[in-house]
């Protein structure tokens, strides 16, 4: 089926900020929903090409992080500073054009619409042609629909979904939702990626596939990847800086085994078993 | 051919059906006394089938294509809005068209709408005798009043606008439209409340269906004088009226039937069609006594004439479309021939000719006495030199709209 | 094996991006446009023609509408029938001020008209969802309804208050007014119909189509994942209502020959509708098995006591009819909710595996 | 400014110079919000419990008081028609749980608002085929409501209030406060809420569909039968009735699609300001009948700053 | 190892599916011969990947599948010895048998009290006895005593799944069908949450049957577990022999020969070995 084999590796956006310098900081951010506090002035930053993972309590705010983050939240106080530009308040989409993709807790994959166009919907930013060229589906708009659908191919070739390619994702089982929902959000070519507990819900084999995806888009890519897990092996392994909130507070922020081994961790998050 | 198709379009559905039924039923059992009695007209039975429209146009103009596939000799659209939209159509299709009492005013104007026949008289006619009526033949005696046309919003209801209009332009009174929405018919409250505050001197309405009952209801209410309030005929429906029975005394109607279930033609029809249980009537309701059931059954007597006048032309009983146009238009129901039907005083006398496809007859006003009509006056006259021109304009701007549409210039009278 | 498409391999994403990539398919088109070009026009009568096919191409087109709005963009329209109402009054001006205008301009110009009218009342969908945005199109439909009762100017004073069709021609062929023929009036609308079923499906399928179904499939994903909702959304109203607005004008210039405000009431908003749900959500084929379904079958229906000597009045034989389209709704509901397109779709993917089960 | 005149000073200088006039505008209002709210009501309990829209509550209310005359018209007493017509509602219910809702269960909302106007269409033809298409009188005397009329005369004119429309309107009001205590108070009614927001889990907790969507339905049928009486006392019962449900549909908009007392005050609302514009706005300016859109204007415009209507519920948008 | 055939259960077995066959929308076949038991008063975990049909299983059994277009097409059921394939949900909840689903499902527009008032939609023995249920769900579930009267839409995903638990303790019931109860909660949470299951069981007698991807918790929890693989059950037994089992350790528990891998150093050319391939 696939005639066209991935000639060069994707990229993601060229931001021109080089690794390991600052690619996002929140300052002071307060988030509060009628009477509900969900994050209390936090600050923290993500450096460009690193996995930062967020962990901490249910209903900690690591959502609530990501949602201010991309712009579907606006903080009541605080800034964001993403590729040197700041801000507070935003339309998501716009998120996007700057280079910010997510997955989503709770999956939200558009369930009528098949992989394929799931992850070709995730293109869309990238796609230009007007209505009148789409709808003679000649010339330009097939020129360009081709050109995308390449490079879907690729992210559908990367994550190991061929045979589910014109399946309907809401008949999908839960992990491979997840993994359609991750190539949705590759397609975007972002530089940051943010990921809502990509693993929860999978058996082991499944989050090592993830892991493993997860690792290759950080290294082959080099995407910046920001990442809420409640798994701890997967965040011990995965992350190079971990920031861990509890009720709407940063209680810890450093490198996986300094906050393993943080009282305030264990007693809020992590329990004694660990 | 060995049947007359003379289908009907009715609706004894929907909001309309009140008034409705009773006319159909009329029209209905009429010709089924003459295939009884008679059989048929002439020797050939009339195959008089419905198709239901419930009022709704829509519905109307498919009723008109299926029955014209079958057929029909004659398309009986039973709303003015219907047919106003087959109007132009029956003229291609060749295809008379029978609106007793309703339709556009202007088609008699036998020149220009050949096909076309509104016989005995037409809703302008109406409305002149209505304003004849109340201002005592002298309508200069309205001079600053205001008279209120209460009426359905659709087609028919705005159908006497233009000859109000003409009228209070020319004679100084006031012309107060209050439109009745078809999903307003039976909550009038807004245009009662109109009335109450604007206290015209007259109200006319041209009202059909739910909505009749809904304004003598509301005009209770409102305490709006009965003697001033004043119907078309198909205002004149005794259900309506029973419903507040002596409050509505002082109500009228223009109506150019008057019943008399005595007469020889209703006791046929009651010997051959009701009493056989051939008829769909709610007899326990007292629908036989109606105005609305009698005039649906001179509304197929009209017809009948029509296709008689048509046999005696064609000297042959098995006739065609354009054969039944020359019979509509040569309807000679005079007082003799009245008289013959057994149907002396139910309506006025009148005749057709190819340049009159009306025919207007004159009519009476009826009052409401608290419990049945009676007769208040003799019968009206409508003001032709009014109406004529009005006709003539409309029937020129009509063929013009409509290019190519052809003249009869042949049709002199 | 009638449908086998083992052996029809794809080597590129051209040919994988043909109209049809499955041969039968194809075929299958062949076999309907034969049919509607070539076996109808010589089989049917007139009645048909008036009765049948061409209301029934008119309503799929109008439902081809609807469907781009509510199937594919997920946004509920009670206002089909006012929208329908803008393009025929449009149409109807446009010929009257211009009587020199092409019938076939003044058709697709009118369409813009009410997708003007469609987008005004497709803002509020920014804000508002669902069933509540429902309110919004029936403001449309209510308030458009009443406009073209009141406003005299839209209907050039006729004392009626309604539309008449002039008669006009189209290369010396008479196409609309009361002269035109059933079978030219259907070759018209069967032609506009297949250029915009064409349009249509590339629409539908290309990155417009897929910002559509983002929308209706989840909103808020949609907008995370980089769309412009408002503009997806309005778009989605322009060319619904645009479609729309043409079926408009077909409706009453090519059929009807006239128009009275109530012909565009909501009953006509939600037979419509009927079509698009009947036929499939989200899917072009569906809204023309909808269409016959809801247009042809009681036309069909009502001829069924006569056919058996049944003697039953007109009226009784109206009753049933409204009773037993019901009972055909909720029957369709329930067997299939997701339309007759998908329907088929299940027997095609049978008869792909036939005569092998599983 | 000359336009300024008649829009924004004129109305009001008529209000105040016929006091009279504007009270009897207001409680044409109130009689017609009444009769909204309790059309809305039905909807709004339906919709609590299964998330449908229920078109059919409209044909609900002409089929119910089409019921109820004709028992009487086929010689049924009064007092014995009232409680077979509450048997047919039942069996109404019962039927449309069976043969609709049941196998339709989980589907999307569209495909039961499509089906509740299947459902319409049923009834009304089964409803014109028994009943027959005419106009009928309501039993009101019969069924021991009062119909004479009060006159007050202030202000040196007169307000005429229909007894019958007092009655109606008290009647509404009682019913009201019994369903608010039976929605919050009761486990039933819990039940109700519970289902409206989940029926999988409400299922999974043993909540029986079948019987809270009997119950629903049911008392949609007697408010239905409440409104039918009230409204056919006014203007007759027929099929034209049928229309008032689309009335009903912004007053649900307007006040909150779950919401029982939004029904009420929503409908009291449009009702008022709907008589009120088109007696002061909407004849003298617009050409009158601007009834039939000002109620889905108005709700357009409340949704525009509230999106789920005055006192519905928070649409919880979370991801 | 798997047994297909009826085998009659054993006496002290509360629940016993026997060879079930479902299909979803009348062509999707996903349980193909489903056999399992749970004995009174244990806590028997159904295990497998994603897809495999755990959930199909749990929904079988407490006849949810009906509203997915799904149908039970083989095989029997039993609770307690009755066949029970044919009750309502509604008369199984009131014998005694509940599921907490998937994914939460709590009542998004009502308080979480009304919520845990809700799962005593069956009860017939009176408010008093509600009442105090109420207070012994609240203590093992302290948080949910605190949030009361927040609109459960509104509460975070581990709050949820505790209301969706407590709710189900509600109807006072015999066995609970729990499905992936971990789900997205935090690690101490998810202990937390085995830890009242297990407490439950003790306390109370209710039997589990659960069914959940965290093998390793699950096996901790569990006496006994079966593992589910697209549809049939591949293999069972004791949860420590299944702890034990080499295959198991290496695809579900993650440890290979020398202790627990690191995500990171997963191969790409690794694939699972299909038993039933
Ligand atoms: N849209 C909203 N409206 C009201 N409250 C909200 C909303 N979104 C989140 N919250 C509240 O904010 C708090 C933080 O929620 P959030 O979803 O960010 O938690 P989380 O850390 O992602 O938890 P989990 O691990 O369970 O996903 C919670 O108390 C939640 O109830
Ligand atoms: N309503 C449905 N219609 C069609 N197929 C379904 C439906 N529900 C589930 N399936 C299919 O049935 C199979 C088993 O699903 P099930 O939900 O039982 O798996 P599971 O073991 O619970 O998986 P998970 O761990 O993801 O919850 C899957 O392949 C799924 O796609
Ligand atoms: C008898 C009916 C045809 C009268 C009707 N209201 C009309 O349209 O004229
Ligand atoms: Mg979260
Ligand atoms: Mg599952």
């Amino acid at each position: 089926m696939n005639a066209h084999v991935a000639t060069k590796p994707l990229t993601s956006l060229d931001d021109g900020i080089a690794k390991g310098d600052m690619l996002l900081k929140v300052d002071n951010v307060s988030l509060s929903f009628g009477g509900v506090k969900a994050i209390t002035d936090i600050s923290l930053d993500i450096r460009k090409g690193e996995i930062r993972a967020i962990i901490g309590p249910n209903g900690a705010g690591k959502t609530s992080m990501l949602n201010v983050i991309n712009g579907f939240y606006t903080p009541q106080q605080g800034v964001i500073t993403f590729r040197g530009k700041q801000r507070r308040a935003m339309k998501p989409h716009h998120a996007v054009l700057q280079g910010i993709a997510r997955t989503f807790q709770n999956v939200a994959l558009f369930k009528g619409m098949t992989t394929l166009e799931n992850i070709m919907a995730g293109r869309s930013v990238h796609m230009k042609r007007n209505m009148l060229w789409q709808m003679l589906w000649h010339g330009p708009a097939l020129r360009e629909e081709i050109e995308h659908r390449e490079k879907v191919e690729e992210i559908i070739d990367f994550l190991e979904i061929e045979h589910i390619r014109r399946t309907p994702v809401g008949k999908l089982p839960y992990g491979l939702q997840k993994r359609v929902e991750l190539g949705r959000a590759l397609a975007m070519e972002p530089s940051l990626l943010l990921l809502d507990e990509p693993m929860a819900g999978m058996n082991l084999e499944e989050k090592e596939d993830m892991s493993r995806f997860i690792i290759d888009v950080n290294q082959q890519r080099g995407t910046t990847i920001a990442l809420i897990e409640h798994d701890m092996g997967v965040v011990m392994d995965l992350s190079d800086r971990v920031v861990v909130l509890d009720y709407g507070k940063k209680i810890a922020d450093g490198a996986p085994e300094e906050v393993k081994n943080d009282q305030a961790v264990i007693d809020a998050y992590l329990g004694v078993a660990h | 051919q060995d049947t007359l198709k003379l289908p009907n379009m009715s609706y004894r559905t929907g909001p309309f059906a009140a008034t409705g039924t009773p006319h159909m039923n009329g029209q209905l059992d009429y010709m089924t006394m003459l295939n009884e009695r008679d059989g048929g007209i002439n020797g050939v039975k009339v195959q008089f089938d419905e198709c239901e429209t419930g009022y709704n146009t829509e519905k109307g103009v498919e009723c008109y294509e299926k029955m014209r596939s079958e057929g029909a000799l004659v398309t009986q659209p039973w709303s003015t809005g219907i047919t106003l939209q087959v109007l132009p159509r029956t003229n291609v299709d060749k295809i008379p068209m029978y609106a007793p009492g309703y339709g556009f005013s202007a088609m008699q104007d036998g020149k220009t709408f050949s096909w076309a026949f509104n016989p005995p008289t037409s809703y302008w006619d109406g409305a002149s005798m209505i304003m004849n009526a109340i201002s005592g033949d002298n309508l200069d005696s309205l001079k600053g009043k205001k008279i209120a046309l209460l009426h359905l919003d659709h087609p028919y209801g705005k159908e006497p606008i233009p000859l109000l209009e003409a009228l209070a332009a020319k004679h100084g009174f006031e012309l107060l439209l209050v439109p009745v929405g078809m999903s307003e018919m039976q909550s009038q409250s807004a245009q009662w409340l109109q009335i109450r505050r604007e206290k015209p001197d007259f109200v006319l309405m041209w009202g059909w269906g739910a909505m009749n009952g809904g304004a003598i209801t509301e005009a209770v209410k409102t305490r709006y004088p009965m003697n001033q309030f004043v119907s078309i005929w198909w205002g004149a429906h005794e259900p309506d009226l029973s419903l507040v029975g002596d409050q509505a005394k002082g109500y009228r109607a223009l109506s150019w039937n008057f019943a008399d279930s005595d007469s020889k033609l209703m006791q046929d029809v009651k010997k051959y069609v009701v009493d056989a249980g051939k008829s769909q009537i709610n007899q326990a309701g007292g629908e036989f006594d109606t105005t609305a059931y009698q005039r649906g059954i001179l509304m197929s007597v009209i017809m009948a004439e029509g296709v008689r006048a048509a046999q005696d032309l064609a000297g042959t009983p098995n006739i065609d479309r354009e054969q039944l146009r020359g019979g509509f238009e040569n309807i000679k129901l005079d007082d003799t021939r009245l008289a013959e039907l057994g149907a002396t005083d139910m309506m006025a006398p009148f005749s057709t000719s190819c340049a009159n496809h009306t025919g207007h007859a004159k009519a009476w006003m009826i009052e409401w006495d608290g419990s049945k009509f009676v007769k208040v006056t003799d019968l009206l006259t409508a003001d032709r030199a009014e109406i004529d021109p009005l006709v003539e304009k409309a029937a020129a701007a009509y063929a013009a709209a409509n290019q190519p549409w052809p003249i009869n210039d042949a049709c002199t009278d | 094996m009638l449908y086998r498409v083992a052996g029809q391999f794809k080597t590129s994403y051209q040919a994988d991006y043909a109209l049809f990539p499955v041969r039968q398919d194809a075929w299958l088109l062949v076999f309907i446009l034969l049919l509607a070009f070539v076996v109808f026009p010589m089989t049917a009568n007139e009645f048909m023609f008036r009765a049948m096919l061409t209301p029934v191409l008119i309503y799929s087109l109008a439902a081809l509408g609807l469907n781009i709005l509510t199937g594919y963009a997920g946004q509920l329209s009670l206002g089909t029938g006012a929208f329908m109402g803008v393009g025929a009054y449009a149409c109807y001006k446009l010929v009257t001020i211009f009587p020199e205008m092409n019938i076939v301009v003044a058709i697709f110009l009118s369409g813009f008209f009410s997708a003007a009218v469609g987008v005004a009342f497709g803002l509020p969908s920014l804000r508002i969802k669902g069933f509540y945005l429902a309110i919004a199109t029936l403001a449309a439909q209510f308030f458009l309804v009443w406009l073209f009762q009141k406003w005299a100017w839209l209907y050039n004073y006729s004392a009626s208050g309604a539309i008449q069709v002039p008669n006009i021609k189209l290369f010396g062929v008479t196409v609309a007014g009361a002269h035109a023929t059933a079978l030219t009036q259907y070759y018209f609308v069967l032609c506009v119909v297949c250029v915009v079923t064409f349009l249509a499906i590339n629409l539908t399928r290309g990155r417009i189509g897929r910002i559509w179904k983002s929308v209706r499939d989840m909103d808020i994903a949609a907008e995370l994942v980089g769309i412009n909702l408002m503009k997806a959304k309005l778009t989605a109203f322009f060319v619904s209502s645009y479609i729309v607005g043409i079926s408009g004008a077909l409706f009453v210039f090519l059929w009807r020959g006239a128009a009275e405000a109530e012909l565009f009431d909501i009953q006509l908003s939600f037979k419509v509708l009927f079509i698009a749900i009947i036929g499939g959500l989200g899917s072009i084929m569906g809204n023309f098995l909808g269409a016959i379904l809801i247009v042809a079958l009681p036309v069909l229906i009502s001829f069924v006591p006569g056919l058996l000597g049944l003697p039953i009045g007109a009226a009784m034989v109206e009753h049933l009819n409204v009773m037993i389209i019901g009972m055909l709704i909720i029957g369709f509901l329930i067997v299939e909710p997701h339309g007759l397109a998908r329907f088929w779709a299940m027997i095609r993917e049978k008869l792909i595996i036939w005569p092998f089960p599983h | 400014m000359e336009f300024i005149h008649p829009i924004l000073i004129k109305p009001f200088a008529d209000m105040v110079s016929a006091p009279d006039f504007l009270v009897q505008v207001l409680w044409e209002g109130i009689v017609s919000g009444v009769l909204y709210a309790l059309i809305a009501l039905g909807f709004v309990l339906i919709f609590k419990s299964s998330r449908i829209l229920n078109f059919a509550q409209g044909i609900m209310v002409v089929f119910a008081a089409l019921t109820l005359v004709g028992l009487y018209e086929r010689g049924v007493p009064a007092w014995l028609a009232l409680p077979l017509t509450l048997g047919v509602m039942l069996v109404l219910a019962i039927g449309i749980e069976r043969v609709v809702l049941r196998p339709l269960v989980n589907q999307p909302d569209i495909i039961l608002f499509m089906a509740t106007i299947g459902i319409t269409m049923f009834l009304i033809g089964l409803g014109e085929t028994i009943f027959g298409g005419e106009n009928k009188r309501m039993i009101t005397e019969e069924l021991g409501i009062p119909t004479g009329n009060f006159i007050f005369e202030p202000f040196g004119g007169f307000v005429s209030i229909e007894q019958k429309d007092l009655t109606a309107v008290i009647g509404a009001v009682v019913l009201v406060v019994v369903l608010l205590l039976f929605l919050n108070k009761s486990k039933m009614g819990r039940a109700i809420r519970a289902l409206g927001d989940d029926h999988q889990a409400a299922l999974s907790v043993g909540i029986s569909l079948s019987t809270i969507w009997v119950l629903v339905w049911f008392i949609a049928g007697i408010i239905a039968l409440a409104t039918g009486i009230v409204w056919g006392a006014r203007a007759g019962v027929s099929f034209a009735l049928e229309v008032i449900a689309l009335k009903a549909l912004p007053v649900l908009m307007l006040g909150g699609l779950e919401s029982v007392s939004g029904a009420i005050i929503g409908g009291l609302m449009i009702g008022i300001l709907e008589k009120v514009f088109e007696i002061y706005w909407g004849q003298p300016l617009l050409g009158g009948s601007t009834e039939s859109w000002f109620a889905y204007v108005l709700a357009l415009l409340v949704l525009l700053a509230r999106p789920q209507g005055l006192f519905g519920e928070k649409i919880i948008e979370r991801v | 190892m798997t047994q297909t055939a009826m085998v009659p259960a054993p006496a002290d077995t509360i629940l016993s599916v026997n060879n079930i066959e479902v299909i979803y929308d009348h062509v999707i076949l996903v349980l193909k011969g489903v056999s399992l038991n749970v004995p009174r008063g244990g806590i028997t975990a159904l295990l497998g990947a994603n897809g495999a049909g755990k959930t199909t299983t749990l929904k079988a059994i407490s006849n949810l599948l009906h509203a997915e277009r799904g149908e039970v097409t083989k095989g029997n059921i039993q609770f307690e010895g009755e066949q029970v394939q044919s009750l309502s949900p509604n008369e199984l909840v009131r014998r005694g048998c509940i599921q907490v689903m998937e994914g939460r499902h709590c009542f998004g527009h009502l308080s979480v009290e009304d919520n845990l008032l809700s799962g005593a939609y069956t009860r017939r023995d009176g408010n008093a006895a509600v009442r105090a249920d109420l207070e012994m769900v609240y203590d093992y579930f302290p948080r949910l005593r605190v949030r009361r009267a927040s609109q459960a839409g509104y509460t975070s995903g581990g709050e949820q799944q505790m209301t969706a638990i407590g709710r189900a303790l509600m109807s006072r019931p015999k066995m609970i069908l729990l499905d992936e109860p971990s789900m997205g909660l935090a690690p101490q949470l998810v202990e937390e949450i085995f830890e009242i299951v297990r407490k439950l069981n003790d306390e109370q007698g209710v039997s589990f049957l659960l069914a959940e991807q965290n093998t390793n918790i699950a096996l901790r929890y569990a006496k006994y577990g079966y593992i589910l693989e697209s549809g049939r059950i591949v293999l069972d037994g004791e949860a420590s022999a299944l702890r034990e089992n080499e295959d198991v350790k290496e695809f579900y528990l993650g440890v290979g020969g020398e202790g627990r891998r690191s995500f990171k150093d997963v191969k790409h050319y690794k694939r699972r070995k299909r038993w039933l391939a």
